[in-house]
């Protein structure tokens, strides 16, 4: 048997053969790109679905088909309320995000440098963090009235805890070799917490913007159950108080494009912002 | 204990406008025509159709709201009999300002045009009392502020607060508004513009196949809505409400099933029709109103929403 | 067993890394590879262990495989690839669970592996319980534990402190001396390949090509004499000489340039 | 000036005084324990709320005092129908997270592995990943109807695509010179995956674990606005509704121990299974 | 400069670094401290730059500095210590900017920096662009920019490959024939010792004693020579038999035990 490969257990090797080729045992494991796969199953997704209410094994109720989620979309796009809606939505996700990442941020850094603000702080944020935002709706309503405020505060509060963790496990991770070098060097306290310890922690606090964005995005449901007239969550909570599935799917399709593009948007900043890495 | 009785099922709200079933099946109608009916109880009038299209329950019984017309549109549900109406007379739900707008000069319901009105949710029974209102007094939604606070509590927490002008209130929460001072109320819908509040309603499939058993089922329930009638709806002379034969027993019965005392459920007796007749003219409203606030599509026969075939 | 490696080339998508290798890598010998950073030699011993598809050229084996091999080509590696949720005999048993063995004869392999590496008394240690020395003695152990007819080494000792260095090496001396598997072994470090080879082959930058297979007379016990010193240093400075250039360009190019 | 330290710029180190000790310049930047300190923020932050309370500085309608809350709480126990909301609760969280924990990761370990899954997952998942569950309730209702399934599938489709997330990255990151050493080995394809790809994953799918305890926490309250007599969220849901706000943050608080509790196990849980790391 | 060590002891916590370590670094020396694994290199490296505070006894500097001198006692770091999201030249810059320098003497520091270390054609590249021997030949500009009286370095090549080192080495040699800045030099490695230093240091295991000094005769550019090579060796061999069964026993220690 010239041909048998060698790395084997069971091969006759003390037949003193003159050569054998190594056996290939390795490959595998690796995942490679299918450009057209990802296109192909969303075109086959979407066809199956169609066809499933076209023939009608589903009914348009329960699910309705892509095309009548397109129309619902084209008649909120011709009619202006498309932009109303995202306008409002938006408005209060910026608002809301910005108030609760700029506090999050300072209560983090806190945390992060000061050893009396973290004893304090990591009970207090473990403990108010996995409140679901959601049933303090009430209590937000109270506090801050039925307006923009109270909306502000959901996704706020929600953005808040988050960021803070995030933030002060960034600094945490920030490498102690960097400050070392830099105190060996003379540098002062506020310098080394610009140049150093600042861009450190970025890519951390990069990271929890993507996860308190889609937070925003999750709250911003929540927050327009509280009387709002105008707002991507308004229409879908209408739409589905109204039972228009059509439209309850187009104002998701719409959510779900949001967050795909804060994504992108985010994808975007850290390559700007992190190409030393 | 139920043997041989057929199964079947109810979504209902715990109100007194539930009170028919209640009686029907504490009475033992639905036995006596050979059904064994659960209750099944739900917190919002927009879920109980949901549920019928969804097959969880049979029937159900709430009142009308645009997403019953888009479920129905769909050929999800179709209405059987009535259940209760806002009539003169009976105080079911009240135009209410706050103190601040009445002083202001909000003292009648026609005033409500350019107000801020505090509702549930848009599609819900409060935003077509709106409609009506405005149709009433020459004035459209389009003239009022509407703020959509997807539950009662919060409606009244919008109203305390001052954020809005008036709400339209259940009876309990607006006599409560009335005497704790913060509110005025200005008028009961029922005064101003009766209709069809509720119906009592299955999905065509179950009409088409199990036929029978809607018939056996409708049966029983008129016999709960005639005894209801007598004993709640019944007029003096004057016209005021008096109270009818067995009055205290149903009263009872509904107290046990809403799980409120007596007196409570007492105050906000709504009216309904004893032979279970819908609004016919009405329901054709409600159904061209929706459609032009744009609600509920415009391809929707009103007629079609009904099954006038149940009720003689 | 010999090692026949024949007009071996190799390319990733289009980098050529290895062009037109002709070696042979003879019973019992040890071959020592240097070559700059970069040139291919990862890539060579990757091929060599059936890890790698070369993309052109053949690579075979030929000779007797010691009683119990069940792994004739076995590598050790820069990073040792313990699995580190293993305990140090359980990283030996890893290798042996697949094959057909008995309880008895796993445990005694595994025993002896150790034993032979002073491991013994840390078996039950977790890879981050041990310093990078001891760590790599364990994958010494690990090979040895499949009866190797020929072992791989990349770079063994380069993620080691000099010190610890120092003691692996003289373990590897003592292990040839025992027992004379045929083993290639790449490393940057001449004093490494000066110390244990009997042969160095020294690749060019890449696209690595043989530039010279360099042959050590001194038997490998006596290299630390003070009298075969000047020799050594001779050898060091002519392979010094011949990779100082590609070195330092290897070491000058830009990552993504 | 004898007693100058050295390590700075602007001093006279020509002056050849015989020897000057070198200056500390380093320290700080790092976060030191302090045990007592969180117990008195916790016990701080309740003397003043309850003292604002008391010093009639803020209504109770707005802000219960602890006190309030607790003996809401205490009431609750006692009447037993805290262990009735909280087995509910549980019920729900359990099954609903199992089922999607259990969904995901299969899809998760086809993405890792698969080239193929891989290029079609990832598309979907971050299309149906960013979309707010509670905007599904009603199209949940209506497919899976107004029971516990419905509540399952809330929960079930939030802890979903977080878990094939995890799951994926979790087997990206296991290092590829073990597997290389294994083949290297001859192991054959299902014992490297079995011995290398799963355990090398786990701590990664246990950090997902994490997210989508607490994304099932918050969906509970989701899942509960339909029709649920019983549960946690259904108590908050109903004392929101009612303006009780001393059994809302009864409710809130037991959510909280809750999320607090799923964390500490999920700590135990990982410091036994990966003692390794 | 001079460094001046007196009765020095460190503890962390309970644990005895280093005890009763008297050492004076002279004007101009390269004194090389090697020692087994966790004997306390680095803290006493970090006792003599100001970073670590010792438990008790005393360090002083004495002596001249050179001209424009800002930081008198600077560190050569192991793992280079680089800010990932500077450009080199930026990495340089890092260290003068808290000084009161006009922006072209600033300029003109980083240049001659750099194009001392063969640098100045990657001044915009970032870390990552550049491999381990050019990441440490910044870090030695970056020290050269601020004109150092005092040399700290902490086995500043152990983290490149052999050639790399062996490339650097060649650097440091010359840095030191140019400019005779004092420096203490912490390495595992005998070989780099013997190339580089005056005297070398031998410390005990931990916690760290001096164990002894030995002065290298030879003078640093004539030890490669092959006449040298014996008498080096004798060194290489002493030293190795002081160390190996201290280096011997930090290897086997667990680290979690
Ligand atoms: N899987 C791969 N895909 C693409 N390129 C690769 C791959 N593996 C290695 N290379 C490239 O091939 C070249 C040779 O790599 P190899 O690892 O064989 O070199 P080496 O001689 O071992 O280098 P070193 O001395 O740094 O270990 C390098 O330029 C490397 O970047
Ligand atoms: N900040 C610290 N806190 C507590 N212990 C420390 C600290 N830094 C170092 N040690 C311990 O002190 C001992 C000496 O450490 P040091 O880094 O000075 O040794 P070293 O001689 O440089 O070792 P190596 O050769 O491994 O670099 C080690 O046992 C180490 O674990
Ligand atoms: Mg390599
Ligand atoms: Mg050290």
């Amino acid at each position: 048997m010239p041909d048998t490969p060698l790395t084997g257990t069971s091969l006759p090797l003390q037949d003193r053969s003159p050569s054998q080729p190594v056996r290939f045992r390795g490959g595998g494991f690796t995942v490679k790109g299918h450009r057209w796969a990802a296109l192909l199953a969303f075109v086959v997704l979407i066809a199956v679905w169609e066809s499933t209410n076209r023939f009608g094994l589903v009914s348009e109720l329960f699910l309705p088909p892509p095309s009548a989620v397109a129309s619902a979309l084209a008649a909120m796009a011709q009619d202006g309320s498309l932009w109303q809606h995202l306008k409002a939505s938006l408005m209060r996700i910026g608002v809301g995000w910005v108030m609760g990442t700029v506090a999050g941020m300072a209560v983090g850094f806190a945390m992060g440098i000061g050893s009396v603000a973290r004893a304090v702080g990591v009970p207090l944020v473990s403990a108010f963090f996995p409140i679901p935002k959601i049933a303090l709706l009430p209590l937000f309503i109270l506090w801050f009235g039925i307006g923009e405020p109270s909306k502000f505060a959901t996704i706020g509060f929600g953005v808040f805890f988050p960021t803070v963790i995030a933030t002060y496990s960034a600094i945490d991770s920030v490498p102690r070799n960097l400050i070392r070098m830099a105190q060996s060097f003379g540098l002062p306290w506020a310098s080394i917490l610009r140049k150093i310890v600042l861009p450190g922690a970025l890519p951390g606090i990069l990271a929890g913007f993507r996860i308190t964005a889609s937070i925003a995005l999750i709250l911003v449901v929540a927050a327009e159950m509280i009387g709002a007239e105008y707002g991507i969550g308004a229409f879908v909570l209408t739409a589905g108080n109204l039972m228009l599935t059509d439209q309850l799917l187009a104002g998701v399709l719409v959510l779900s494009l949001l967050g795909l593009t804060i994504g992108t948007v985010l994808s975007i900043l850290e390559r700007r912002l992190l190409k030393w890495r | 204990e139920a043997q041989g009785l057929e199964k079947t099922s109810i979504g209902v709200l715990a109100l007194a406008s539930s009170g028919p079933i209640f009686i029907a099946k504490s009475k033992g109608y639905f036995e006596k025509e050979g059904l064994d009916v659960d209750l099944k109880m739900f917190t919002s009038a927009q879920q109980v159709p949901v549920a019928v299209a969804s097959g969880d329950v049979d029937f159900g019984v709430t009142g009308l709201t645009a997403g019953f017309y888009n479920l129905a549109s769909k050929g999800a549900v179709t209405m059987i009999a009535a259940q209760s109406r806002d009539e003169p007379g009976f105080q079911l739900s009240a135009y209410v300002a706050t103190k601040a707008a009445h002083d202001a000069g909000l003292t009648k319901p026609a005033d409500l045009k350019g107000k801020r009105i505090a509702i549930t949710t848009v599609g819900s029974t409060f935003h077509y009392m709106v409609g009506l209102l405005g149709q009433k007094h020459g004035f459209t939604v389009k003239d009022v502020t509407m703020v959509a606070m997807q539950d009662v509590p919060k409606m009244v927490a919008a109203f305390k607060g001052g954020q809005v002008d008036a709400v339209i209130a259940p009876v309990t929460v607006a006599r409560q508004l009335a005497a704790e001072g913060s509110g005025t109320i200005l008028g009961w819908v029922g005064d101003e513009t009766p209709w069809q509040l509720g119906a009592l309603f299955t999905s065509p499939k179950t009409v088409a196949q199990r036929r029978p058993l809607a018939e056996k089922f409708v049966s029983a329930y008129l016999t709960g809505l005639a005894e209801y009638h007598a004993a709640f709806n019944a007029k003096d002379a004057s016209g005021a409400v008096v109270k009818g034969p067995g009055y205290d027993e149903l009263l009872a019965i509904i107290a046990e099933a809403t799980k409120q005392k007596p007196e409570v459920v007492a105050a906000g007796l709504p009216y309904v029709e004893p032979k279970g007749k819908l609004l016919v003219d009405d329901i054709v409203n409600q159904v061209k109103f929706w459609q032009s606030e744009g609600q509920v599509d415009k391809a929707l026969d009103a007629k079609s929403v009904m099954d006038l075939t149940f009720v003689k | 067993m010999r090692l026949i490696i024949k007009d071996l080339c190799h390319r990733y998508d289009d980098l050529v890394v290895l062009d037109g290798i002709d070696l042979t890598v003879q019973e019992g010998e040890v071959l020592a590879v240097i070559g700059p950073s970069g040139c291919g030699k990862s890539t060579l011993l990757g091929i060599a262990g059936g890890i790698v598809a070369p993309t052109s050229g053949s690579i075979a084996v030929a000779g007797a495989v010691p009683d119990g091999c069940l792994n004739p080509i076995t590598f050790i590696f820069q990073d040792f690839a313990l699995l580190p949720w293993r305990s140090v005999e359980d990283n030996l048993s890893l290798v042996l669970e697949h094959h057909p063995l008995s309880a008895a004869e796993r445990r005694e392999r595994i025993e002896s592996g150790l034993r032979r590496m002073g491991l013994w008394d840390f078996r039950k240690a977790l890879p981050k319980q041990l310093s990078g020395g001891m760590r790599q003695r364990v994958g010494i152990a690990r090979a040895l534990a499949v009866r190797p007819a020929m072992l791989l080494l990349d770079e063994p000792l380069s993620a080691l402190d000099a010190q610890t260095r120092e003691l692996l090496m003289e373990d590897f001396l003592s292990l040839w001396q025992r027992e004379r598997t045929t083993a290639l072994y790449v490393t940057h470090n001449l004093d490494e390949a000066l110390r244990l080879a009997d042969r160095v082959v020294v690749l060019s930058r890449r696209p690595g090509r043989l530039r010279e297979i360099v042959t050590i007379e001194e038997p490998r016990d006596q290299r630390l004499e003070p009298s075969a010193q000047a020799h050594l240093a001779e050898v060091r400075d002519r392979l010094w000489h011949l990779i100082r250039a590609e070195a330092q360009l290897a070491d000058r190019e830009i990552a993504d340039a």
